[in-house]
């Protein structure tokens, strides 16, 4: 590292301004991972990641200053609503805006999430950052569930209702677990200030110690992924990782500071201040009624993110929906970087997958078929659009091996079991919550979205 | 360059590089982040204040106006009752009584009214949001609050959440809450006031238990078809029978009838003369007897003439049996023990003509058309399913049938009923109001399965006893009864002897005692230390009036002596007004000057003359009643407390208290006292 | 901004300024922003309605204060003084620092708990770090026979007392 | 990517600005023409603020030689009121009556019925009808059960009226504007307070000081001013 100008050694301890001189270093190593030109593109990474960022900061600036006008308890909380809404100057504006960027901050998280694996981003060096970046999916659902209480109107008090009740139906640990989480059998004061504690407090530190990991990582694991000529990811020199010779660029690319792509995500997130600013000032937070225990609006549906896990619960008994399939999601989610078998891991170690493709795609294709065969039983049709839609793509890649493989067909059956099962969770949490959010009219019967029956 | 390039060198310009990408989008972030504080400046409730402060600008007291107006959000706030108003953000010129020339709301003045604004805010009796700011929020049914204004007709209705006494500025609710006793709701609704007592119903149906005896089947079907059509004063409602069902129902109702204790007793049959004069001597007979006090007749001219306690008999003739007639002018109880009708021991020859008269009140045209099918047993069967259905034995006690128990829902908190829980129909405004007053018009309109009959209400009489309905609401039920000021009405039946008698006289279907009985005769709780013991005695042996422009007077009773005494006495030691002793005034300050003076002040400075009648020749007043010979008839010292207050003897009276120095009101009482009906010496 | 400029030496990524006039419009944009965030900030943070209870209260019937008697209403921090000229209200809000004075009877002073200021039944203080007298308070006597005090408008000492003929 | 975030957000502010507008109500073809019309029965009717009339308001239109025109289209139309049918054909005897709801301000308020002319043109005719406030409602029940007796000439079955037993000089009738505007609210009250001799009136009217409170005797006042006729000028006292 460069010794920077104009810092005579011995001089650096009574000399102030010596202080920020080393505090910009350390900002400059911080920025040292580099960057490939033609990795600045919107188009690579959407800066999803750092559009996620953009919504945590708004909630953030937003929830503070809402914290001011807000009292987590029964009759006052209802009332702040209101004073937000009519007497507070830009109360609304600000309600608005923390609730279309929570919207926002979810929706981006999973396009985040998905974007990264698409682009098997999460190959090593980076397995821990993927790690985190579930840990952060994890808070950022549970900041939205939280903060879905908050305002204690008949929309919030029957969502975190059923959201309470999923979490009860894990059969052993449910009751207590959501006993512990309300404070009571019902939610009443207690849940709210739990709630409230939970909100402001604990998930979004423990968000930001996880974001803090998420970028010491992302500049550890050196900066954006690449892969060299032959297919090898590039990793900082310090990394185990790297490999004897010095990884082979495709072409000559200019490398620039991780400054530049710093600057376009800045204006990424500024972009998407804006869009959720408008959308604030178009379709305000809506407000429904004081919570009635003693009336359920039909239908009470969980927020959108969890309509899927709601729509679940619709079609499978507890057991299944409440402990099974999310442990699958979570477990599977974990388990992605590190299966040898399950995902081609780096061209060095030839993928088991890779090796016995026909037999294996038949295997594949047999279990999702098997999977399409349980959903008919339980008929959850819109289950089993997304599987059988994963069926055909693995019945087309299996048919590739034969020789007159053409392009989509041989990108195809070149994807690693990882991607299918990715695809298929992907499709079906789509899938699902769509259906959940848009097609689920009272006692969550279908009706169609533009209200015949 | 085309446009197309054009936008495109311009779109270029701006977002080609990153900087200049950056500089447009925070140029962006910056305008659409001050939208929101400037619609702040532009909010609804600014607009409204600067156009107060425009109007109020060129007004004769515009100094004072500005001095008081504050500007900015206005708030009620009271914590015990978590009342939080703000209405007053926009409505600035509630206490500003000197604007009440201007007629665009929301710059109207409240009217004056028993309450202050900072009492109860303006939520409590107009409903809407109390907490918004916006028009649309606050007065509408939105999302966030199902109640909207409630419209000005029906304002009176938040008075009868604490108020259950009749009070003189809501003649709408008032109203209401007779009908809704006089019309029989309460006999199937349940509806509890605010001071916890249910509602009771007055107007007594009669009992079926014998109803074959009284009148015929075809009656009884043409009744049930449409009641209004053989009276119209009828409270009856109409359960738009099919003509099949209201034959069932005749047929059950014939069969099901027992023999009363009347038709057991023998009644010499006195015949009547025939022709026009024993009709002629009948119809005297009615008049003088004052049947018209409760029970009225349409004359010619289509109006009803007499009394509204008791049915109409307008066409009475074409449905009761004779012989049933005369039973029951001669012992009403004897067929309805229950029956508010006294027995008036009438002699043989008044119940031939009053019968003849009453049964010459023919109207052929209403059974006219009625034929019916032999009754057969399925019919009757049937006729005793419906009548148990629609529960008619809410009301009549039939035989064999008994009174359903939760019969119709109960109605004490309808005011607040949620509209998620109101069954609204297709096109109907989507009000509270609406749906009560909708309902109650013509209910089966919403829902023909329905069994609420229809009533025969006027738009008027449909508008108050909505009101009346919407002042259930959960704050009336819940009232503290301490709070609610209700004129409690006692149930008081005198017991022993003239117990009895009262009993068989009914004298409580008129006459208020001890705060029970009917309202359409004087009160007679204190009547003991009023009147004189020689006047009462004449006075139940004949009752004559004292208002002479009254069509309602006392009927005669025929009592005997003796029952007449032990009456009398009974009244006069009961009934004593609280607090009275009769021996107060020295009887020697009624001396002759006195009374002078008293008959200066009665003519002259009061001018009482132009109420009361004095002098039979010269004085012709008759909104009080006569004092030809006051003094016969009132103590002397019921005299003079009733000039010095009489609002405290008998509140609620015509006369007004004349604030009288005590001086006067002696004088007043010495001319009055000497007013004998048979002058004996000394009269000036 | 015409084309050509771009060609000016300083401009080295495109922005169309060399250095100084990109310091001039950064510093003019962060002033806008600056200024339009503290108003923004002004604006949110002072509340545009204040739930407080009206400094208007009612202390009761004039009957119940015997003459000669310095009574404190707690729930208002109001002394109620009955002397010979008349009532009058004296707030007990120490001058000093907002403390709640109380009316020592047997040293006949009222006194402060926090820091040792005692007054005399007038207001005007005896001794401690009390900078003025206990100021007095508006005060009448209400249509409905209860006697009013208004908190927030305060009076010149002796300049006003409530006449009530009671025979109490 | 850019252009399409644009131009959805400029359709989406489009779609939000529009809104329904309630379809105009058509309007009966009428089938015949009158030259007159004129007010039948249900004008000058007090209601409280809000409420229906008790009695329709009847209009009749007659042709040239004045017998009924059935068919002639009339429209009735007063600012704050509803009509209900707001308007229709004449029926056979040429007439038209319609059940008016009133505004929820308390005044007067002219109704304008109209009916369009053979020869072009309308003609109409203006009945006025009251609404009362929470203090005139007040004062109307007051006056009805005190004062009418003796200052309204017509009796009812229920209440015989008194005006002709009393002697000169006669009570006025309630609405008489032409001798009560004139006279200023305080004498009123002064009247009704003190009797008839406050003012050197007629001992005949009797001092309600002790039986009404101001506030009650203040509504009484409010309620003459209401149904004054000719309709008692606000701006005059105050």
């Amino acid at each position: 590292m460069a010794r920077p100008m104009g810092i005579q050694p011995g001089a650096a301890l009574h000399n102030p301004l010596h202080a920020i001189v080393r505090w910009r270093e350390d900002f400059q190593r911080m920025m040292s991972s580099r960057v490939i030109e033609s990795q600045l593109g919107f188009r690579v990474t959407w800066y999803l990641g750092a559009l996620t960022l953009g919504c945590f900061a708004i909630q953030v600036a937003t929830g503070l200053l809402l914290m001011l006008y807000y009292h987590p308890s029964i009759p006052q909380a209802y009332a702040d609503m209101k004073d937000l809404e009519f007497v507070v100057s830009s109360g609304y504006m600000l309600r608005s805006l923390h609730r279309w960027s929570a919207h926002a901050m979810v929706f981006l998280v999973f396009m985040h999430m998905a974007k990264v694996f698409y682009r098997k981003a999460y190959k090593p060096p980076r397995e821990l950052n993927w790690i985190v970046g579930v840990f952060l999916l994890l808070t950022t659902l549970l900041l939205s569930y939280t903060g879905y209480l908050l305002p204690w109107d008949q929309l919030s008090y029957w969502g975190t209702t059923v959201g309470a009740n999923i979490i009860s139906s894990i059969p052993v640990v449910g009751a207590n677990l959501r006993f512990y989480l309300l404070g009571g059998h019902t939610v009443n004061a207690n849940a709210l200030l739990r709630f409230y504690v939970l909100h402001t407090i604990m998930f979004p530190l423990l968000a930001i110690v996880l974001i803090g990991v998420h970028l010491w990582r992302l500049h550890e694991d050196g900066g954006m992924y690449d892969v060299d000529k032959n297919g090898n990811p590039i990793v900082p020199e310090h990394s185990p990782l790297a490999l004897a010779e010095a990884p082979i660029r495709l072409e000559e690319e200019k490398t620039l500071s991780y400054r530049e792509l710093l600057f376009r995500e800045v204006i990424g997130i500024e972009a998407i201040t804006v869009v959720l600013f408008v959308l604030g000032l178009l379709w305000r937070a809506p407000l429904e009624e004081l919570a009635n225990p003693l009336h359920t609006p039909n239908p009470a549906k969980a927020p959108w993110y969890f309509t899927g896990l709601q729509e679940l619960l619709h079609y499978f008994p507890p057991f299944v929906a409440g402990i099974i399939l999310p442990v699958l999601i979570v477990g599977g989610l974990f388990f992605i970087p590190f299966s040898p078998f399950f995902d081609n891991v780096t061209t060095a170690h030839a993928n088991q997958w890779f090796r016995r493709k026909p037999i294996r795609m038949v295997i594949a294709t047999a279990l999702i078929l098997a999977l399409s065969v349980l959903l008919v039983r339980v008929h959850a049709w819109d289950a089993l659009l997304p599987a059988l839609v994963v069926a055909i793509l693995l019945l087309l890649g299996t048919e590739s091996a034969s020789p007159l493989a053409r392009g989509f067909r041989t990108w195809l059956s070149s994807r690693p079991l990882s991607f299918w099962v990715m695809t298929l969770f992907l499709m079906e949490a789509i899938v699902l919550t769509a259906v959940g959010t848009l097609f689920r009219g009272p006692s969550w019967a279908w009706v169609w979205p533009w209200g015949a029956q | 360059m085309s446009l197309g390039n054009q936008f495109r060198t311009v779109a270029r310009f701006f977002v080609g590089t990153a900087p200049r990408r950056f500089a447009a989008v925070s140029v962006l972030l910056a305008l659409v982040s001050a939208i929101a504080p400037t619609k702040d400046l532009l909010s609804q409730w600014r607009h409204y204040q600067r156009l107060y402060v425009q109007l109020i600008r060129n007004r004769p007291d515009a100094a004072r106006l500005k001095h008081r107006f504050k500007g900015g959000i206005n708030q009620i706030w009271i914590p015990e009752q978590h009342v939080v108003d703000r209405c007053s953000t926009c409505h600035v010129a509630l206490q500003e009584a000197s604007l009440s020339d201007v007629r665009k709301q929301p710059f109207r003045p409240h009217p004056p009214m028993p309450h202050s604004l900072t009492e109860f805010g303006c939520v409590v009796c107009h409903h809407g949001q109390g907490a918004a700011t916006t028009v649309e929020e606050a007065h509408y049914s939105t999302k966030a609050w199902e109640q909207p204004i409630l419209p000005a007709r029906y304002l009176e209705s938040s008075c009868g959440q604490c108020h259950m006494d009749v009070l003189e500025g809501t003649p709408r609710l008032n109203q209401g809450r007779r009908l809704l006793a006089r019309y029989g709701c309460a006999h199937c609704h349940a509806i509890t006031q605010p001071d916890g007592t249910l509602v009771v119903p007055v107007d007594e149906p009669p009992s079926l238990e014998h109803v074959a005896e009284k009148t015929t089947r075809e009656w009884i079907f043409a009744w049930i078809k449409n009641p209004q059509a053989y009276a119209a004063s009828a409270t009856m409602p109409n359960y738009r029978f099919s003509d099949q069902e209201a034959a069932d129902i005749a047929s059950f109702l014939v069969a099901q009838s027992t023999p009363s204790e009347n038709s057991r007793k023998q009644l010499k049959n006195v015949a009547p003369s025939p022709g026009d004069d024993a009709l002629q001597a009948g119809t005297s007979l009615y008049g003088t007897l004052f049947c018209s006090s409760c029970h009225a007749i349409q004359n010619a001219a289509g109006n009803l003439v007499g009394g509204d306690l008791a049915p109409e008999l307008t066409r009475v003739g074409s449905k009761v049996n004779p012989d049933w007639l005369r039973r029951w002018l001669q012992t009403p109880q004897g067929y309805d023990p229950k029956t508010r009708m006294p027995r008036y021991r009438y002699d043989k020859k008044q119940i031939a003509l009053l019968s003849s008269f009453l049964l010459s009140k023919k109207d052929d045209d209403f059974l006219a058309n009625v034929h019916l099918p032999e009754p057969d047993q399925q019919s009757i069967a049937r006729g005793k399913k419906l009548v148990g259905d629609y529960g008619c034995t809410a009301c009549h006690r039939v035989n064999g049938v008994n009174p359903p128990e939760s019969f119709a829902p109960d109605l004490s908190r309808i005011g607040s009923k949620p509209l998620f829980q109101v069954g609204f129909i297709r096109g109907m405004p989507e009000t509270l109001p609406d749906y009560i007053a909708g309902k109650i018009r013509d209910p089966r309109a919403f829902g023909p399965a329905l069994k609420m009959p229809t009533f025969s209400l006027t738009d008027v009489q449909v508008e108050s006893l909505a009101t009346a309905l919407l002042a259930q609401t959960d704050r009336a039920v819940t009232m503290p009864p301490e709070l609610v000021r209700s004129t409690a009405h006692a149930k008081y039946h005198p017991g022993g002897e003239p117990g009895r008698l009262m009993e068989d006289l009914r004298c409580q279907s008129c006459h208020i005692i001890n705060g029970n009985g009917g309202d359409m005769a004087p009160d007679l709780t204190s009547e003991g230390s009023a009147v004189q013991r020689k006047w009462l005695l004449d006075f139940m042996n004949n009752p004559n009036t004292l208002r002479p422009m009254l069509i309602r007077r006392m009927p005669k009773f025929n009592l005997s002596d003796a029952e007449i005494k032990s009456l009398s006495d009974y009244m006069l030691t009961a009934y004593q007004a609280s607090g009275f002793d009769s021996l107060a005034l020295e009887t020697s300050a009624l001396n002759a000057d006195a009374a002078a003076r008293g008959k200066q002040l009665f003519y002259t400075k009061y001018a009482c003359q132009s109420c009361h009648i004095v002098d039979g020749k010269k004085d012709k007043g008759y909104v009080g009643p006569t004092l030809a010979g006051v003094g016969d008839r009132l103590t002397p010292v019921w005299i003079y407390k009733w000039l010095k207050n009489p609002n405290t003897l008998s509140p609620g009276t015509l006369m007004p208290n004349p604030n009288l120095p005590d001086g006067e009101a002696r004088d007043l009482t010495a001319f009055l006292v000497r007013l004998r009906a048979h002058p004996k010496g000394d009269k000036k | 901004m015409p084309e050509d400029h771009n060609k000016n030496s300083g401009d080295r990524d495109g922005t169309g300024l060399d250095r100084r006039q990109f310091v001039k419009v950064g510093a003019t944009s962060l002033g806008v922003a600056g200024l339009g965030a503290c108003v923004f900030g002004f604006r949110y943070l002072s509340p545009n309605v204040l739930y407080e209870p009206s400094p208007i209260v009612s202390v009761g019937r004039p009957e119940r204060y015997t003459v000669g008697s310095v009574t404190l209403d707690p729930r208002f921090g109001i002394f109620v003084v009955r002397a010979q000229e008349g009532f009058y209200a004296l707030s007990a809000v120490c001058t000093h620092l907002g403390c709640l004075s109380t009316w020592k009877a047997d040293a006949g002073v009222i006194a402060c708990p926090c820091h040792g200021s005692t007054f005399r039944r007038d207001g005007t203080t005896i001794a401690g770090p009390a900078p003025a007298p206990l100021p007095w308070l508006k005060m009448w006597l209400g249509d409905d026979g209860y006697l009013i005090v208004d908190r927030s408008t305060t009076l010149p000492p002796r300049s006003e007392y409530v006449q009530v003929e009671t025979h109490g | 990517m850019k252009r399409t975030a644009t131009c959805s957000l400029v359709l989406i502010l489009i779609l939000s600005g529009c809104t329904r507008r309630q379809a105009a109500h058509p309007l009966p073809t009428p089938k015949a023409y009158g030259t007159l019309i004129v007010e039948v029965s249900g004008g000058k009717q007090i209601a409280g603020v809000g409420s229906k009339l008790p009695d329709p308001l009847v209009v009749q239109v007659n042709g040239a030689d004045g017998n009924p025109v059935a068919g002639a289209l009339v429209s009735f139309r007063c600012a704050g009121l509803v009509f209900n049918p707001p308007d229709a054909l004449a029926d056979s005897s040429g007439q038209v009556s319609v059940m008016v709801q009133l505004a929820g301000i308390p005044g007067s308020y002219q109704i304008l019925a109209e009916t369009p002319k053979s020869s072009g043109g309308t003609a109409t005719v203006t009945s006025s009808e009251i609404a009362l406030g929470y203090q005139q409602k007040l004062g109307k029940e007051l006056s009805e059960k005190y004062c009418t007796v003796c200052h309204d000439p017509q009796s009812t079955p229920e209440r015989v009226s008194n005006f002709d037993n009393l002697s000169p000089p006669a009570p006025h009738l309630f609405t008489d504007g032409n001798t009560l505007n004139p006279m200023s609210d305080a004498d009123l009250i002064k009247i009704i307070a003190d009797g008839g001799p406050a003012l050197g009136k007629s001992p005949q009217t009797p001092a309600y000081r002790g039986t009404l409170t101001t506030a009650e005797i203040k509504a009484v006042v409010a309620y003459l001013r209401a149904i004054a006729d000719p309709p008692y000028p606000v701006a005059l006292g105050k």
